[in-house]
């Protein structure tokens, strides 16, 4: 009679490897969505840059050209959220800058037909996170601390998880009053 | 500091008397049972405000009220001597809130206003707070709520809509209490005036029987009106130190 | 592995590609929905996403026509609260001025034309230009043949610039059927006002600062007249600016909120209050002393109504009788009001006029704390009368039944729902071959309709309210649209002036739309010169006015304290008649009017169908209310149905057992009991209107509904009566603790456990 | 031993034959009682997860129901089978060897049916993992203060302590199985015995593990139930916040699992044919723990009554009223009678050992105990300090469903230890029998092949 486990590990070596190859394919597939499949991520995950309605630049606007944020997200120092500028904002500039370019002449189809763009929204918090542009705008946290460079940015991207621990760790950080209260970011 | 020094300080401030009037706020409100006629109306302002759902008669029938302020009624003495008594019933914000000790992931903690808070998305339906809460006030979702439309474009933007598996309560309007310190941030203020914040039940009291504000000013309405000397705690005798306080109705000698 | 064999290849494929589908599905499974961020292609002034705008405009929920500021998120309502400057509900607001949002976002509303095609059951969509043009070319045959007067208008009670646009429009079309029906219209008190004082405004009682309230009836707290006003009042008058505490006693059969409010509740025979009030006067005029110059009239008047013989009529033993008239003749200020069930006996007016002389007797006229005469109205006088009592109503049947009316044109009113069975009304308007729904509902009266117009909501059309009754001056508000409208609905302005126009009266009717319409009408307020209009020029004014959802004129009533010529003589309460005989039908039925529901016309808001009822908790239904005595007798007990028979018929109920009604009465709420009306209402409950008998006010010949005598008998089912409330007993837990009247001003041991420190900011 | 004699050979026989001899009936019997949980259990919890907790009869004044009847009700059968192997073999009693195996797996397998049982309760069970503390991007804790955070410390605890425990005293049995076994069998107990070779050094080392593990059984065991009753006895309900609690937990839970393991004994004894091995013996010693615990249990009942009584406070006198005489006052007096009256008749040493009325008994004593369990929190919550929201409880079918396949996921698991476990400790059975003689030997090992 055996004692030594071995022998039996070596039976049980191919049901082992059948679940091995199970997993690999586990993380593969998760990859794989992960990888090919676009239009939305998971709620946090950073690198999330879907296909938006016009190719718009931030790089251009916001970098080349010096453009401020609040010149265009105008809301963001004067309510909870930041807001999209209006189409007519978009037309106020463009009806006499670059009005040649494919992207320009779509927005300006928009325009004219007086429809709105369909962005789509990148810095997606949770319905039930309440957090005001305002207040950190008015404490002078810039827009590149949880945007990331976006002015360096061809097309939007997220870069911060946008998860609790992010807003925490600023909070603690910047000795906020208060501010890991839960009802600071929760009601 | 580390998360076990973080513990130990906590733990021994914790709850050591006086430990929330160091702070700016201690939200109050009074409730003049004198002059509540119990018209229900603090019910339907508060379920404006609040996307309470709507339940439906089965529901109803099974117990599943949601109302986070409620008119109990009580009637005293047999006919024709009878007497009906009202108290609106809301969450009492208890200093030492028997439901803020049993919620096993801190969902319900009390706040550094004196507010006893409910943070939905971090309930996970355990409902051991609605069973120790004396006051019943504490509101379960038994199954997601649904608004036919157009009803959901009434839905307050400002307030979160409970999903199925979570508790939910009265919240002093905290949305509200945000919209006024974000008011006195804006101006410049380090305190939200006294008035400048009602929630929605004490907003539409056509009686005026609710006062709300903070105690911790003592010039304030909500002070002034804790000092009368029918002020009282419903169910003083479990020693909850409520935020709510109740001022008793007044007996007239009437001849029979 | 020394080598895979095609079993171990397919055996690791397997394991392998299910592996990778669970790992596909679980990262699809945490994916969040794509959300747009949709921008305004032009966005509106000063609009700001996430920043709530408030405007004023006026509720519209109930006839006491509160000032509301309407919070609007996003280009959507959200929040209905009082206007704080408004002086009839100064901020505050009742239920159903809350629920008003409901009406708005209900989802059973209409969301555009519709019209019963020849045949056919079914309303089937059209046009708007379809709709008004199909009305218009019959009411022009009807104009041209001469016949106008076929063409009747039945709207909802509305004042303002809206009930003079209406009734002109009749008036060009040379029809004298115009008329405004609501169940709960206090005609009874109008007319005892008029009788009493000569005054054609109702007044304004000065609840805030009277100290001692006799309430025959009125259930003034919540369904009454002007419920936000008076609770506001009741408020003050409690622990106010007066200093002493206001007492209020509520003599009525059944206890409503009111009387659940007061200090002491008082049960009265039905249809006897009025003789009550006379024994208190009687009392007053020979005990305790009235020194008028009229006061050997009164002794004469007054004879009949001697202590005992009042006590015997009304069931209120004499001492009680005699505490009320010191009561209320010692008072600082106190004041006698009446209405509700005591109005509608078959001696409404008689009583009301004994329960209001009262106040002549103790001297309150025009005071403060006492009874206030209102001004005659801004705007509207004309439309005043126009309301139709039980009998006027009649006569429309009969009308129809006779096939004089051609067109019916119903503004959101629901006679059908609410005359009793034995008026027909539902055969009549069938008689009628065209009728027209302008509600926003289909509800039972417009269920019969063959087209249907649906009008916008209150909160989002334009219109004008002069409160009735007043606060003592004149005021009145322009409502404005708060929401752009949600479905393809017009406002009823809208309709009637397209309408004319269609007809060919674009002379007598010149404005495009509603808001012209009524810019012309503020001109002349404007003109008038008497506030509010130091601002400049009258576009400047409409601002303010608009912005402030106020507007008010320093004009007070009749100064008046006299009584009517010859009126002293008249006064006098005979007893009241019900129908029916005591042995076939031993109680009286007290049908009343939902603490919830109103009338039944907020039944298809979802929010006031889960509003417990304040006195009994019930949500969803009916009721039948009986003294525990009455349920002993019969062997009943909570959730036993039972049949309510009257000489007119029969409706079933589950038994509520309560604790504050008169043996031989028995309560029924009414509001319940729809076929039609959305999918909140309908199905649920009985309709009690439906089993009175058509018993008349003598004067008013408006009904008596709280004249029918009933049957019980059990049916042996059982339901259980949905309540949200569990035991309404304390059983000795002192929940509401209570301090005598006396004790209260000496102080008593403060809190305890609520530290109080001084904070300094 | 007052039994036949059996021999020492005869033991093994017996053991390995119930683990590799399996007939008809164990599938029929398997088979249904996964069916039972599938269609029970599983099914009915997946419509409450899609649906809400409201599939089941919970409402606004009683928000516990049956599924925290059921709870306490497994963690309480969980506590005789371990506790009991402790202490008994804490105090060398020779007629536990016999029994202690299947009591320690009902020990487990009532554990982890209570832990399913929370996971059911919770209105979210997909965040359940909250309640653990562990380092987390939201940077959140538990809430350390939580009686029901205590819970699942002491639940996870004692589930952790229970498994070893079972475990470690398995060994030897494992690696007696493995010596004679072929197969797959084989070498899954190769791997389940961990190399055991039987030598002095063994054997002296898990007798000193295995006694070390039993003396902190003990504590822990009593310990988890009191905390189970803190999720009550710390409430501020009226006839629950009871000083009594821990102890009445911790005696109604040491009362019902002995009667649990009289019910598995008796099953094991008659389908698995150990009535050599499970004697009268055994059902006498049980017999008369039980009636010790019955005695105690209605001591400790009495006490609350009187408690209750004795406060003369409104809120007690109606909550304990609403007990005994309200609604389920007819399950009160039926746990009364299961739970206090019957258990009297084990005065009788001649019920003690019979075995189809100790089985009756037992049975009753359960359903008297998860009666005792549902009235505590069925009878309380509608009858708190606010009579206005008063209320009633009704158990939905969803909950009936579940409470029912909650057995039939026990059941499962035990029917499924029954084949993988020497469900009768092989090498503790053996020392206690007579020493064998050499010609049994001989037997033994041409039986072996």
């Amino acid at each position: 009679m055996s004692i030594s486990i071995v022998p039996s590990l070596k039976v049980l070596k191919p049901a082992a490897i059948v679940v091995g190859v199970a997993f690999l394919g586990l993380i593969l597939g998760y990859w794989a969505n992960a990888a090919l499949t676009t239009g939305n991520a998971p709620s946090f995950a950073p690198g999330y840059a879907p296909q938006q309605p016009i190719d718009f630049s931030h790089k251009i606007h916001a970098g080349d050209n010096q453009i401020d944020c609040l010149y265009c997200h105008t809301q963001a120092s004067k309510s909870t959220s930041a807001g999209v500028p209006s189409v007519a904002k978009c037309a106020g500039c463009h009806q006499q800058v670059a009005t040649d370019r494919p992207q320009i002449r779509r927005v300006m189809e928009y325009w004219e037909n007086q429809e709105p763009i369909p962005w789509i929204k990148v810095h997606d918090l949770p319905d039930f996170v309440y957090f005001p542009h305002k207040r950190h705008v008015a404490a002078g946290v810039a827009c590149q601390t949880c945007h990331g460079p976006v002015e360096t940015m061809d097309v939007i991207s997220r870069q911060a998880p946008s998860q609790m621990g992010l807003c925490l760790n600023c909070h603690k950080e910047h000795q906020v009053e208060f501010g890991t209260d839960c009802l600071t970011c929760h009601q | 500091m580390s998360f076990m020094d973080t513990l130990r300080t906590r733990w021994q401030e914790y709850r050591k008397p006086g430990y929330y009037d160091e702070f700016d706020y201690a939200w109050t409100m009074t409730i003049d049972l004198d002059r509540c006629t119990g018209c229900g109306a603090c019910v339907t302002a508060c379920q404006a405000e609040n996307n309470i759902p709507l339940v439906g008669e089965t529901e109803l029938a099974r117990g599943r009220e949601m109302q986070w302020i409620r008119i109990e009624r009580y009637w005293e003495g047999e006919y024709p001597n009878v007497k009906l008594n009202f108290i609106p019933m809301l969450c009492q914000h208890c200093d030492a809130a028997p439901c803020e000790t049993v919620c096993p992931v801190s969902a319900t903690y009390h706040n550094q206003d004196g507010l006893n808070a409910q943070v939905y998305n971090r309930c996970i339906g355990t409902r051991s707070c609605a069973v120790y809460c004396p006051y019943e006030v504490r509101y379960f979702n038994y199954y997601d709520h649904e608004w036919p439309s157009p009803l959901d474009q009434q839905l307050n933007p400002d307030v979160s809509v409970r999903e199925k598996g979570v508790m939910e309560k009265c919240t002093f309007c905290i949305q509200r209490i945000r919209q006024a310190k974000d008011t006195a941030k804006d101006d410049g203020r380090r305190r939200v005036l006294d008035g400048e914040v009602q929630p929605a039940c004490v907003q539409t009291c056509a009686t005026e029987a609710m006062v709300f504000g903070d105690r911790n000013d003592p010039q304030s309405q909500v002070s002034q009106s804790m000092n009368d000397p029918r002020a009282y705690h419903v169910l003083e005798e479990v020693n909850t130190a409520p935020s709510v306080v109740y001022l008793k109705k007044v007996e007239a000698n009437v001849s029979t | 592995m020394s080598g895979i064999d095609r079993r171990d290849f397919l055996k690791l494929a397997g394991a392998g590609g299910a592996g990778a589908g669970a790992g596909f599905m679980i990262r699809e499974s945490i994916k969040h929905p794509v959300e747009h961020l949709v921008p305004y292609p032009s966005p509106p002034e000063e609009f700001s996403p996430g920043i709530a705008t408030w405007y004023n405009t006026v509720c519209t929920m109930c006839s006491a026509g509160c000032g509301i500021t309407v919070r609007t998120r996003e280009g959507r309502a959200k929040k209905i609260e009082g206007n704080p400057a408004h002086p009839v509900s100064e901020g505050r607001l009742c239920a159903h001025g809350q629920a008003g949002l409901q009406v708005l976002y209900n989802p059973d509303r209409l969301t555009g034309p519709m019209a019963r095609t020849a045949g056919s059951e079914d309303l089937a969509p059209i046009t708007w230009a379809a709709g008004i043009s199909q009305l218009a070319t019959r009411i022009r045959e009807i104009q041209s043949s001469g016949q106008g007067n076929s063409v009747c208008f039945l709207s909802e009670g509305v004042g303002g610039h809206l009930g003079v646009l209406q009734k002109n429009f009749m008036e060009q079309l040379g029809s004298t059927r115009y008329h405004q029906y609501d169940f709960a219209y206090p005609h009874t008190l109008y007319s005892a006002i008029q009788n009493l004082f000569g005054e054609s405004q109702l007044p304004y009682y000065d609840l805030a600062n009277a100290d001692y309230v006799l309430s025959f009836g009125a259930d003034y707290l919540s369904t009454w007249i002007s419920p936000v006003q008076h609770s506001l009042g009741f408020g003050r008058s409690r622990h106010g600016a007066s200093g002493t505490r206001g007492q209020f006693v509520q003599i009525e059969p059944r206890m409503s909120v009111s009387g659940a409010s007061a200090d002491q509740w008082i049960a009265a025979n039905p249809g006897t209050e009025g003789i009550l009030a006379l024994g208190i006067a009687n009392y007053i005029v020979n005990e305790i002393g009235y020194e008028g110059a009229d006061r050997q009239e009164w002794v004469g008047s007054l004879a009949p109504y001697a202590l005992n013989t009042v006590s015997e009529n009304t069931g209120v033993s004499a001492s009680v009788i005699s505490h009320l008239a010191e009561s209320l003749a010692t008072a600082q200020s106190g004041l006698a009001i009446g209405g509700g069930s005591a109005g509608n006996n078959t001696n409404g007016v008689d009583t009301l006029v004994a329960v209001n002389a009262l106040n002549y007797l103790v001297g309150n006229l025009g005071n403060e704390g006492g009874l206030v005469f209102n001004p005659s109205p801004v705007i509207g006088e004309e439309v005043s009368g126009a309301q139709a009592t039980y009998s006027d109503m009649l006569e429309l049947a009969e009308a129809a039944r006779d096939g004089q009316i051609q067109v019916l044109i119903i503004n959101q009113t629901n006679p059908v729902f609410n005359l009793p069975e034995v008026a027909q009304f539902r055969e009549a308007i069938e008689q009628i071959p065209l009728v027209v729904s302008l509600s926003s509902f289909i509800d039972e009266t417009s269920a019969l309709a063959t087209l249907i117009l649906p009008s916008h909501t209150y909160l989002e059309s334009w219109g004008d309210t002069f409160p009735k009754p007043g606060v003592g001056f004149s005021v009145g508000a322009i409502s404005q649209p708060v929401v752009s409208p949600l479905f393809n609905t017009r406002a009823t302005g809208d309709i009637i002036l397209g309408l004319a126009k269609e007809i060919g009266l674009s002379e007598a009717f010149p404005w495009s739309d509603m808001e012209e319409y009524l810019k012309q009408g503020w001109q002349e307020i404007y003109a008038r010169g008497n506030a509010g209009n130091d601002s400049g020029d009258f576009e400047a004014f409409w601002t303010d006015v608009v912005r402030a959802g106020i507007w008010g004129e320093n004009v007070r009533g009749s100064d008046s304290t006299g009584l009517a010529e010859g009126v002293i003589g008249t006064i006098g309460v005979a007893l009241p008649s019900f129908s029916g005989s005591s042995d076939d039908y031993p109680y009286v039925l007290h049908p009343f009017v939902s603490d919830t529901l109103e009338d039944g016309s907020a039944a298809n808001l979802p929010w006031m169908q889960e509003l417990p009822d304040p006195l009994t908790s019930i949500v969803y239904g009916s009721w039948v209310e009986l003294n525990p005595s009455t349920a002993n007798n019969l062997n009943l007990e909570e959730g036993d149905v039972v049949e309510i028979q009257s000489p007119h018929g029969i409706v079933t109920a589950p038994v509520f057992i309560y604790p504050a009604i008169m043996p031989g009465v028995i309560g029924m709420p009414i509001g319940q009991g729809h076929t039609d009306y959305g999918r909140y209402a309908s199905g649920r409950g009985t309709n009690p209107i439906q089993i009175l008998s058509p018993q008349l006010e003598q004067e008013t010949g408006d009904l008596a509904w709280a004249a029918t005598r009933v049957s019980i008998t059990a049916t042996g089912r059982r339901v259980n009566i949905v309540k949200t409330g569990g035991l309404a007993r304390e059983l000795g837990r002192e929940i509401v603790q209570k301090v005598d009247a006396e004790e209260h001003t000496t102080p008593i041991a403060g809190l305890s456990s609520i530290p109080v420190k001084v904070v300094q900011s | 031993m007052s039994q036949r004699e059996i021999a020492y050979s005869e033991v093994n026989d017996d053991i390995v034959r119930s683990l590799v001899v399996t007939g008809r009936n164990y599938y029929i019997t398997l088979a249904v009682s996964i069916l039972v949980t599938f269609a029970c259990f599983f099914g009915p919890w997946f419509y409450q997860i899609q649906y809400g907790i409201g599939a089941a009869g919970m409402n606004h004044p009683t928000v516990w129901g049956t599924y925290l009847a059921s709870f306490i009700f497994w963690i309480g059968l969980s506590h005789s089978g371990t506790l009991l192997s402790a202490v008994l073999h804490l105090t060398n009693s020779e007629w536990r060897k016999a029994m202690y195996r299947s009591a320690e797996a009902m020990t487990l397998f009532s554990v982890m049916v209570a832990a399913t049982m929370v996971m059911v309760h919770v209105g979210r069970p997909w965040f359940v993992h909250w309640a653990v503390p562990y380092p987390n991007q939201m940077e959140m804790w538990p809430n350390f203060r939580s009686p029901l955070m205590f819970d699942v410390m002491a639940i996870t605890t004692y589930m952790t302590g229970s498994i070893i425990f079972i475990y470690m005293g398995t060994i030897p049995d494992f690696a007696a199985v493995r010596d004679r076994t072929t197969g797959w069998r084989h070498h899954m107990y190769v791997l389940l015995s961990l190399g055991w070779r039987g030598t002095d050094t063994e054997w002296h080392r898990l007798h000193w593990a295995y006694t070390f593990l039993a003396v902190l059984i003990v504590p822990l065991a009593v310990s988890v139930h009191s905390i189970v009753s803190w999720d009550f006895a710390l409430s501020i309900v009226p006839a629950l916040h009871q000083t009594i609690f821990a102890p009445y937990f911790v005696v109604g839970a040491i009362y019902s699992g002995t009667a649990g393991i009289v019910t598995v004994m008796f099953v094991l004894r008659k389908y698995m044919k150990f009535e050599h091995l499970i004697t009268k013996l055994h059902f006498d010693n049980l017999g008369k723990l039980l009636l010790v615990m019955s005695l105690l249990w209605t001591y400790i009942n009495a006490v609350e009554l009187f408690t209750g009584w004795y406060s003369e406070s409104s809120e007690e006198y109606e909550a304990l009223g609403f007990r005994l005489f309200g609604f389920y006052g007819p399950l009160y007096w039926e746990m009364i009678l299961f739970c206090a009256v019957a258990p009297l008749l084990l005065i009788s040493k001649r019920f003690r050992t019979s075995f189809v009325p100790m089985l009756i008994l037992s049975i009753a004593i359960n359903i008297g105990m998860y009666t005792e369990r549902f009235l505590i929190v069925a009878t309380s919550l509608p009858r708190q300090y606010l009579p206005d929201a008063w209320g009633m409880y009704y158990p939905s079918l969803v909950e009936i469903l579940i409470m029912i396949g909650s057995f039939g996921m026990f059941t499962t698991l035990f029917l499924i230890f029954v084949k993988i476990f020497p469900s009768v400790s092989l090498y503790e059975v053996k020392e206690t029998l007579p020493e064998p003689q050499p010609k049994l030997r001989t037997q033994s090992e041409s039986g072996a092949s």
